[in-house]
């Protein structure tokens, strides 16, 4: 026979000033099964928990409901209170009589009627609750990192460095990122590779790290700390273990025309390459969409020229499975391209570049060496126009948001250009200048004030081509009002920075949510940047949304922690409340009949298939299986299916039934 | 026992229908719009059918309702109280123009539920019934009263027969002192009989009856319930149109602190009938919940009940949406 | 199916050879249009400055108008008509209490279910299809594709074309066998809203339009658009005066050229009717 | 009927609409006491079935509520519960049951004030309807008239 | 009707299939389903418009299972049966062979369940026209006309549950109105309960009824059920156009979801 406490709580005057809490108090105590009904002022302080723990062992009460704030509040204080009592911490509710009653309504008989419904829903619900023991599974300590960027590194290191192993994946046949293609960095303009490549080579040399280049992730099944990865890792046609990296084979390739990705189509490159002189690791891959051999059935130079003959023509793709605990995605980010910009005449005019293509042409490693040289004629240009917002913060583009890199690149562009060219003349058109951030604005401030860069606050209508010129045609918004046209030899598109290709994919095969833009959602904006609503999953970087250099690395180290904490447990807990499928002895073995329509609802593949096999093997019977893993509790599966053969501890279908019944009829 | 017959002209039959609603509840066929014969209590003379061969339901639930309440109750926290339906605040009934068939079966449902303790529902609502039966002049291929022990002039289960005349009179056999008590009180609508014979339907025998409870006998075992139920569905037509089906469900319902205990019709077709609580039925498949019907009426009954469980009415054979036809089956029973 | 046509003021006045030779296409291709009954004036562009109501009242009415007899789809030549017409759909579809409001003021049951074609999906649907067999006199000169302010704005409502490098009419030319330049004043405003008040700031603005397409080498600039055509024809003289230029390079409806492309005489067509005269034909 | 005062139950999801009723509290606003609460993981949890015990218990009027659509805490709940609810909608409208006595809103935790104008509104409504006698008859009708044994 | 029946001696004769499900004629003249296992009984086999029943119903009951490789006779409804079956995994498409019949009755050769799927594709998915007309009378009635005109049919109701037996779709082992923990739908044939058992059912099948109408068609009292599901059958169309059993890949509309579905109702 359930055996129910009841404690009614004052909240000092919130709930009582509008509240007839003894009235309340005595009105429960009729209830049947309630064997303690009483009141007091601050049942979250001290004295308050200590009366529900001894009342727990005093009246040896099989359920507590304690009448008080809201749930979203005080449910975890009172179930731990009700733990500490002995009493299994599922069997305690919460009725909310300050957030849904005493603060929303006025001080009359009515309110402390619905008081006595709220309460007593609550105790009718508490007499059907079972006590739930937390889900325990094992934790797999390997991190696996996706994506090779600096995000990705660091995510890497900062886990390895607590002594767990950590699989990295990259697409590209090298790691490095973006970061990688850059010239410098704001605000301190110092070499990007610099920085860079020395994390790059620790990646490959740390004892806790293994490296998959040119891999991209196939499948992800499981759930947090159990996570099964399928990794492609797709053909390089090299032995790797044989190629020394000399790079013979690159030079000697006769098909050397293909456009270089790493130039972002500014240079070329041959078949077989090496993305970058820093490339990590060192070995070339062979590009077989433009190779030769694959397209003619001949050539293989390489092969003869290699003077390790580590080239292997037939190599197939190859498919890895691993087993993971944690997984950070670091996918990174890619810039509007070409055909967005009509109006700017991006893809007609050869002058008209975009960010990344500036930073190779700024770049000392770059195609031009570092100077600035227009990509139509190689002359180095006089007059120059940096767009800001081209394509961000428009809505009309579907983009409405701010790329956040932009304002500061555009900046170091324009400085970088007048520390080359002297005598040149930059302009920026900007929306706003959004500089937060350490020595952020200086930096602005620094370009426009001693390197003079003419800061137009404008947009930018339309570019067009006339005598040789393009002309630029915008409104300056600050001085005039009065459409600006300048004449430009080269313009530069700080073009919005989007979602990287594939990201849809991955995270459908990662299972976690992502936003219109095809960006990583985050769990919570606020709270829970890093996580992601698959448990187990974290982001770092610009997968999320644009992010510059430090924030990606704060935000790396961030998950990091977060894949640490989860691996300094050699099991986890996690609330009980989740969804379970019904089961009972042959022939029946469950009332589900395995329509499994349960499984297309179910946002978290929790829904497995579960033969039931006679001892020969012979299938019996095929039943839904909720894993208690991966489940959320969302009970969706619950009222989907037909046959009720699933139901959700914590929110039943016998107490969310009692609930509706209590709610409106007197006891 | 010799019983009195008299005249009853059309007209005269229209005032002693008024004369018993008055002080009665009449409860008797009319053709709804969808062509389905049902019974409405007090329907206006005008929309009595005479000329019905079955209506979709039988009139079992004058006296075994599809939902009965039992008892009410109340909990309060420390007790609960009962109280008992008041059943002598039941209404007289008259049920008119019931074919012997339906009549029969007031006869069999006694020996069900007043077998060795006296049902008091069914038989308080029994007491309260006087039956106005209306013999059978038209058939068709689902009727097969004649095999078993009934005719379609039957008056088994009648307080007073009519018969039909070609005229549109009818002939009334008073058969029970409830029926003559009507002749008593209502003389001057009734005349003397004349030599004109009533219409009467004709109904072959299309099997023995006795000699299907003895093949029944050895048959458990018979791959026959399997052959021959293959395309039956499990649902509980059969039973809920059956005349002498009596089957229910006891169930409680509680709302707040009153609720209350009744029982309803239930199914010896449905499969969770048998089911028991540990998921083991004893009647997995259908064709076995189809040889019980069989077995039950043709076979159990004879032998504990003395008496058929079936009354030849063919309104389960009518009413399956997948023709399984009893009297075919029961043919077929009588020659394995 | 029948094709309801709404010609609007513009077309009955000052853009009659518009009119006309929209007319003699469809004759030509064997369409059929159907003048909307009783038709009255679209509102632009004054209307839906002044009152809202009024501004949606006057285009539903057509649109109640065309569905009333039947014309599920109607093509509106002159773009602020089209534009008006599209906008008001628009509105009255994501606002049901105003569409509500808007059939009581004009006493007529409006659905909003008639599809508003522009000339060029017009062309695009009837006449794109038939052309090859058709083309005679292949349009060979260089074009510049001028669609102005309303063809394609507010591009949300609209839903046609890319809003600001458009490329449906520069289609359009390429197959009657023009060769479009590449003109970056294609959106570029001509000024009409001054076209009464200011008539210098339209000599300077559509000024600037005639100038880039010489430049650019057309023989021809294309419109589809009364307004526009009215103020880089009409209003030349004005221009030249302004920027004190000679610029001699006719306007050409899209309707016009097609017409020429398979034949039809410059009289069939209105090119009579233009002020600044068209050698090209 | 100017006493009547309507019962209306109110199923909401946990992260929404629950949290932005106890901002409405929170922020001290005001509504009409008639609402009553159930708390709910996710409208996807919600079974039509228990719409039709609030009315059969006697419930005048229901407000339905969770979190926008694209914010539910589990991702898509709430787009099944709004098929759920489409579906279910046309099937009442389609027998003649009176929807008009249920609110289906989406309030996040940010819309307390919103929460306590979809209670004023639904609780405004249903108190101009009445009660809802047709669906209490379809209850209490027959119950009456079985424990009658008629 | 002979190619019918040649086609099932063969498959019978080959011991390609163990049964044949088709129809053959009662005693009182009416079809029924018959369960040929015999390829000298198949002579029985009968074709014509009296044969009214959805036989994809059998497909899931357990004695019916347990002849394995079988085969059934299918005019449009039971192949769109069949669809859902297999989509909601409850029939293993290469145990099935499926004799066609088309509208003119004639064997179509349906080899396999993509070819079956192509033949779906070119029908008429909506509801009967019969039923069409009635749900069109219906839809016109006012909420209180609506109310009362099918609270008169519930009345009827006696909960025999043939409804729920005679279609395919309802292969649960566990109705919802077997469970009475808690007891959803009141056990008696009253008001309250038949109104809310054929709520319930409507909804169980939004999204997966393939109007085939057997609901009616077996209820013995005559209440048209068929219509609520084809009311839902209609409205899944119109929000979602999306017709039941037309692919054995499908999942059901109340089971998936677009981000963009439309609805006025949601404030």
């Amino acid at each position: 026979m359930a055996r129910i406490g009841v404690f009614v709580c004052h909240c000092g005057e919130n709930i009582s000033a509008t509240v007839d809490c003894g009235k309340v108090a005595e009105t429960i105590g009729k209830l049947k099964h309630v064997v303690l009904s009483t009141e007091y002022k601050y049942m979250c302080s001290d004295p308050g928990q200590t009366l529900i723990k001894e009342a727990i062992k005093e009246h040896n009460l099989t359920g507590v409901v304690v009448s008080a704030c809201s749930p979203r509040m005080h449910e975890p204080t009172f179930r731990k209170a009700c733990a500490e009592g002995g009493l299994n911490p599922y069997l305690c509710e919460m009725a909310n009589l300050r957030e849904h009653c005493s603060w929303v309504h006025e001080k009359n008989e009515l309110t402390t009627e619905k008081a006595i419904d709220i309460v007593r829903t609550q105790v009718e619900k508490v007499k059907l609750n079972s006590a739930l023991q937390p889900i325990k599974v094992p934790v797999t300590k390997t991190a696996m990192v996706i994506g090779g960027g600096i995000a990705g590194i660091q995510a890497a290191l900062d886990i390895a460095n607590t002594g767990h192993k950590v699989v990295m994946i990259e697409r590209s046949p090298s790691i490095g990122g973006h970061m990688s293609q850059l010239s410098e960095t704001f605000p301190t303009l110092d070499c990007s590779q610099c920085i860079l490549t020395p994390r790059m080579v620790e990646v490959a040399q740390h004892p806790n790290i293994t490296l998959y280049t040119y891999a991209e992730v196939e499948s992800v099944e499981g759930f947090i700390g159990n996570f099964t990865v399928k990794v492609r890792k797709k053909a390089k046609s090299l032995d790797e273990k044989l190629c020394t990296g000399c790079g013979l084979c690159t030079t000697k390739c006769p098909q050397k025309k293909i456009p270089n990705e790493f130039e972002q189509g500014m240079g070329m490159r041959p078949a077989i390459y090496i993305p970058f002189p820093q490339a990590v690791p060192n070995r070339p891959v062979i590009d077989r969409e433009h190779c030769t051999y694959y397209i003619k059935g001949k050539c293989k130079i390489c092969e003869i020229v290699c003077p390790t003959k580590a080239i292997r023509f037939d190599q197939p793709d190859e498919i890895i499975e691993l087993q993971i605990g944690a997984i950070v995605a670091a996918t990174g980010f890619d810039i509007k391209h070409a055909d967005f910009f009509p109006e700017y005449g991006y893809g007609r005019y050869k002058d008209i570049i975009d960010g990344l293509q500036f930073e190779r042409l700024a770049s000392a490693s770059g195609p031009t060496s570092g100077v600035i040289k227009r990509p139509s004629d190689g002359q180095i240009p006089k007059n120059i126009v940096f767009i800001a917002c081209a394509g961000s913060r428009d809505p009309a583009k579907g983009i409405a948001y701010c790329s956040k890199i932009c304002c500061m690149y555009t900046a170091k562009h324009a400085m970088l250009y007048k520390h080359k060219v002297h005598e040149g003349k930059a302009h920026v058109f900007y929306m706003d200048i959004r500089s937060g951030g350490k020595n952020y604005d200086e930096f602005v401030r620094r370009a426009i004030e001693e390197d003079h860069v003419n800061y137009i606050r404008g947009r930018v209508s339309t570019i067009y081509e006339r005598n040789g010129k393009l002309i630029v045609k915008g409104v300056d918004t600050l001085l005039s009002s009065m459409p600006v046209e300048i004449e430009a030899d080269m313009v530069v598109l700080a073009t919005a920075g989007v979602a990287n290709s594939g990201a849809e994919e991955l995270a459908q095969k990662l299972h976690i949510s992502y936003d219109s833009h095809k960006f990583f959602a985050e769990a919570h904006p606020k709270l829970k940047p890093v996580e992601t609503n698959t448990a187990g999953i974290f982001l770092a970087g610009a997968c999320q949304n644009p992010k510059d250099i430090p924030d990606s690395v704060s935000q790396a180290s961030g998950s990091a922690v977060k894949v640490a904490a989860l691996f300094s447990q050699n099991e986890l807990t996690r609330e009980p409340l989740v969804a379970v499928v019904n089961r009972m002895g042959p022939p029946l073995h469950s009332t589900c009949v395995g329509c499994f329509l349960c499984q297309a609802v179910c946002p978290y593949q929790a829904i497995e298939r579960e033969d039931i096999k006679t001892r020969d093997g012979k299938v019996l019977k095929s039943l839904a299986k909720i894993n208690e893993g991966l489940c959320q509790g969302c009970g969706t599966c619950v009222a989907l299916c037909r046959s009720k053969s699933i139901d959700l501890h914590g929110y039943s279908n016998n107490q969310v039934y009692a609930e509706v019944v209590a709610l409106l009829n007197e006891y | 026992m010799e019983t009195t017959r008299k005249l009853i002209r059309k007209h005269s039959l229209e005032l002693l229908y008024k004369k018993l609603s008055a002080s009665n509840k009449v409860y008797a066929p009319v053709t709804a719009t969808d062509k389905q014969v049902e019974y409405k209590y007090n329907p206006p003379f005008s929309d009595v059918t005479f000329d019905h061969i079955r209506s979709t339901l039988s009139v079992k639930n004058l006296v075994f309702p599809k939902v009965e309440n039992l008892f009410i109750f109340s909990n309060s926290k420390t007790e609960s109280s009962i109280t008992d339906v008041n059943l002598n605040l039941l209404p007289n009934v008259v049920l008119w123009g019931s074919h012997p068939c339906d009549n029969a079966a007031f006869d069999i449902l006694r020996s069900i539920f007043c077998w060795d303790i006296n049902d008091e529902f069914f038989s308080k609502r029994l007491e309260k019934v006087t039956v106005i039966g209306l013999a059978c002049h038209t058939s068709d291929d689902y009727c097969f009263c004649t095999s078993t022990g009934n005719a379609p002039n039957s008056v088994k289960g009648s307080d007073i027969l009519l018969s039909k005349l070609s005229g549109g009179d009818y002939i009334a056999e008073f058969i029970t002192a409830k029926g003559s008590s009507i002749l008593a009180s209502s003389p001057e609508l009734f005349e003397n009989e004349t030599e004109e014979k009533a219409v009467i339907a004709v109904v072959n025998t299309k099997f023995s009856h006795e000699q299907v409870t003895e093949k029944l006998q050895t048959a458990f075992e018979h791959p026959f319930w399997v052959e021959n139920s293959l395309r039956c569905i499990g649902c509980g037509a059969c039973t809920y149109v059956c005349p002498t089906c009596a089957c229910f469900d006891i169930q409680d319902e509680t709302k707040g602190k009153e609720g209350r205990r009744y029982r309803s019709w239930d199914s010896c077709g449905f499969g969770l009938f048998t089911l028991h609580t540990s998921g083991h039925n004893p009647r997995h498949v259908q064709s076995q919940r189809w040889r019980q019907r069989i077995m039950h009426k043709f076979s159990y009954m004879p032998d504990r009940n003395e008496s058929l469980g079936c009354v030849g009415c063919g309104r389960c054979s009518s009413a399956c949406p997948v023709d399984m036809n009893i009297s075919e089956q029961l043919e077929a029973l009588q020659n394995i | 199916m029948k094709t309801g046509l709404y010609p609007g003021c513009s077309l009955t006045g000052s853009a009659r050879d518009y009119n006309e030779s929209v007319s003699a296409l469809a004759e030509a291709f064997g369409l059929e249009l159907i003048q909307i009954p009783d038709w009255n004036c679209c509102g632009a562009t004054a209307a839906h400055n002044l009152n809202k109501e009024l501004s949606l009242a006057l285009p539903a009415r057509i649109l109640a108008l065309a569905e009333k007899n039947g014309l599920e789809e109607i093509v509106v030549p002159c773009a602020a008509c089209y534009s008006r017409l599209v906008v008001t759909q628009h509105e009255l579809k994501k606002n049901p209490e105003l569409k509500n409001r808007i059939s009581e003021v004009i006493e007529m049951d409006y659905r909003g279910t008639s599809r508003i074609l522009n000339v060029i999906e017009w062309i695009d649907k009837y006449i794109i299809p038939l052309l090859p067999e058709k083309i005679t006199k292949p349009f060979n000169y260089k074009v510049a594709c001028y669609y102005g302010c309303l063809l394609v704005r507010p591009n949300k409502v609209l839903n046609y074309d890319r809003a600001e490098d458009p490329q449906t009419m520069d289609i359009v030319m390429t197959k009657i066998g023009a060769q479009p330049v590449d003109y970056p004043y294609k959106t570029e405003c001509c000024g009409a809203g001054f076209s009464i008040s200011r008539t210098d700031i339209v000599s300077k603005l559509s000024g600037k339009i005639i100038e880039d397409a010489e430049y650019r080498g057309a023989d021809a600039i294309i419109v589809a658009c009364p307004m526009c055509h009215s103020n880089l024809d009409m209003r030349r003289p004005d221009i030249n005066k302004y920027w004190k230029t000679e610029f001699k390079i006719p306007v050409i409806f899209v309707t016009q050229a097609i017409g020429l492309a398979i034949g039809l005489s410059p009289e069939k067509v209105g090119l009579k009717r233009h002020f600044v005269d068209v050698k090209i034909s | 009927m100017s006493d009547f005062e309507p019962k209306v139950v109110a199923f909401v999801c946990n992260w929404c609409t629950y949290a932005g009723a106890d901002l409405t509290g929170t922020s001290r606003l005001k509504y009409a006491s008639n609402v009553k609460i159930i708390r709910f993981p996710c409208t996807g949890r919600i079974d039509f079935m228990l719409l039709l015990k609030a009315f059969a218990n006697g419930a005048d009027g229901i407000i339905v509520s969770g979190c926008h659509p694209n914010d539910c805490h589990y991702t898509s709940g709430n787009f099944h519960a709004k098929r759920r609810w489409i579906m279910f909608k046309e099937l009442m409208d389609f027998m003649g049951i009176d929807m008009n006595r249920v609110t289906f809103s989406w309030v996040s935790a940010a819309e307390g004030a919103k929460w306590a104008e979809v209670v004023n509104e639904t609780v405004t409504r249903i108190r101009e309807m009445g009660p809802y006698v047709s669906y209490k008859e379809l209850v209490n009708k027959t119950i009456e008239e079985e424990v009658k044994n008629e | 009707m002979n190619n019918l029946i040649s086609r099932a001696k063969e498959l019978l004769e080959s011991k390609t299939v163990n049964v044949v499900i088709g129809y053959e004629a009662g005693p009182t003249g009416l079809a029924r389903p018959a369960f040929i296992t015999d390829s000298a009984k198949a002579d029985k086999l009968i074709y014509d418009e009296r044969c009214v029943q959805n036989l994809a119903v059998y497909l899931t009951k357990a004695e019916v299972k347990n002849f394995g490789k079988m085969a059934i006779v299918a005019r449009l409804p039971v192949m769109r049966s069949i669809m859902m079956l297999i989509s909601e995994q409850q029939v293993i498409g290469d145990n099935l062979i499926i004799l066609g019949i088309s509208e003119d009755n004639s064997l179509l050769d349906i080899a396999s369940i993509s070819v079956m799927q192509g033949y779906i594709d070119k029908c008429d998915l909506g509801n009967p026209s019969k039923d069409r007309e009635i749900l069109a009378e219906l839809n016109k009635m006012t909420p209180e006309e609506k109310f009362s005109w099918w609270q008169n049919q519930f009345s009827k109701c006696i909960k025999c549950y043939a409804c729920r037996q005679a279609c395919p779709m309802c292969y649960c082992i566990r109705c919802t109105v077997e469970v009475n923990q808690p007891q959803w739908i009141p056990v008696q044939a009253n008001a309250h309960g038949n109104t809310e058992w054929h709520i319930l059912r409507a909804m169980h099948l939004a999204g997966r009824c393939i109007s085939c109408g057997e609901c009616g068609r077996a209820c013995p009292v005559g209440i048209p059920c068929h219509l609520l599901t084809m009311q839902l059958a209609d409205q899944v169309w119109n929000y979602f156009h999306v017709h039941a059993g037309t692919s054995d890949k499908m999942n059901s509309v109340l089971s998936t979801y677009e981000p963009n579905d439309k609805e006025s109702f949601i404030i």
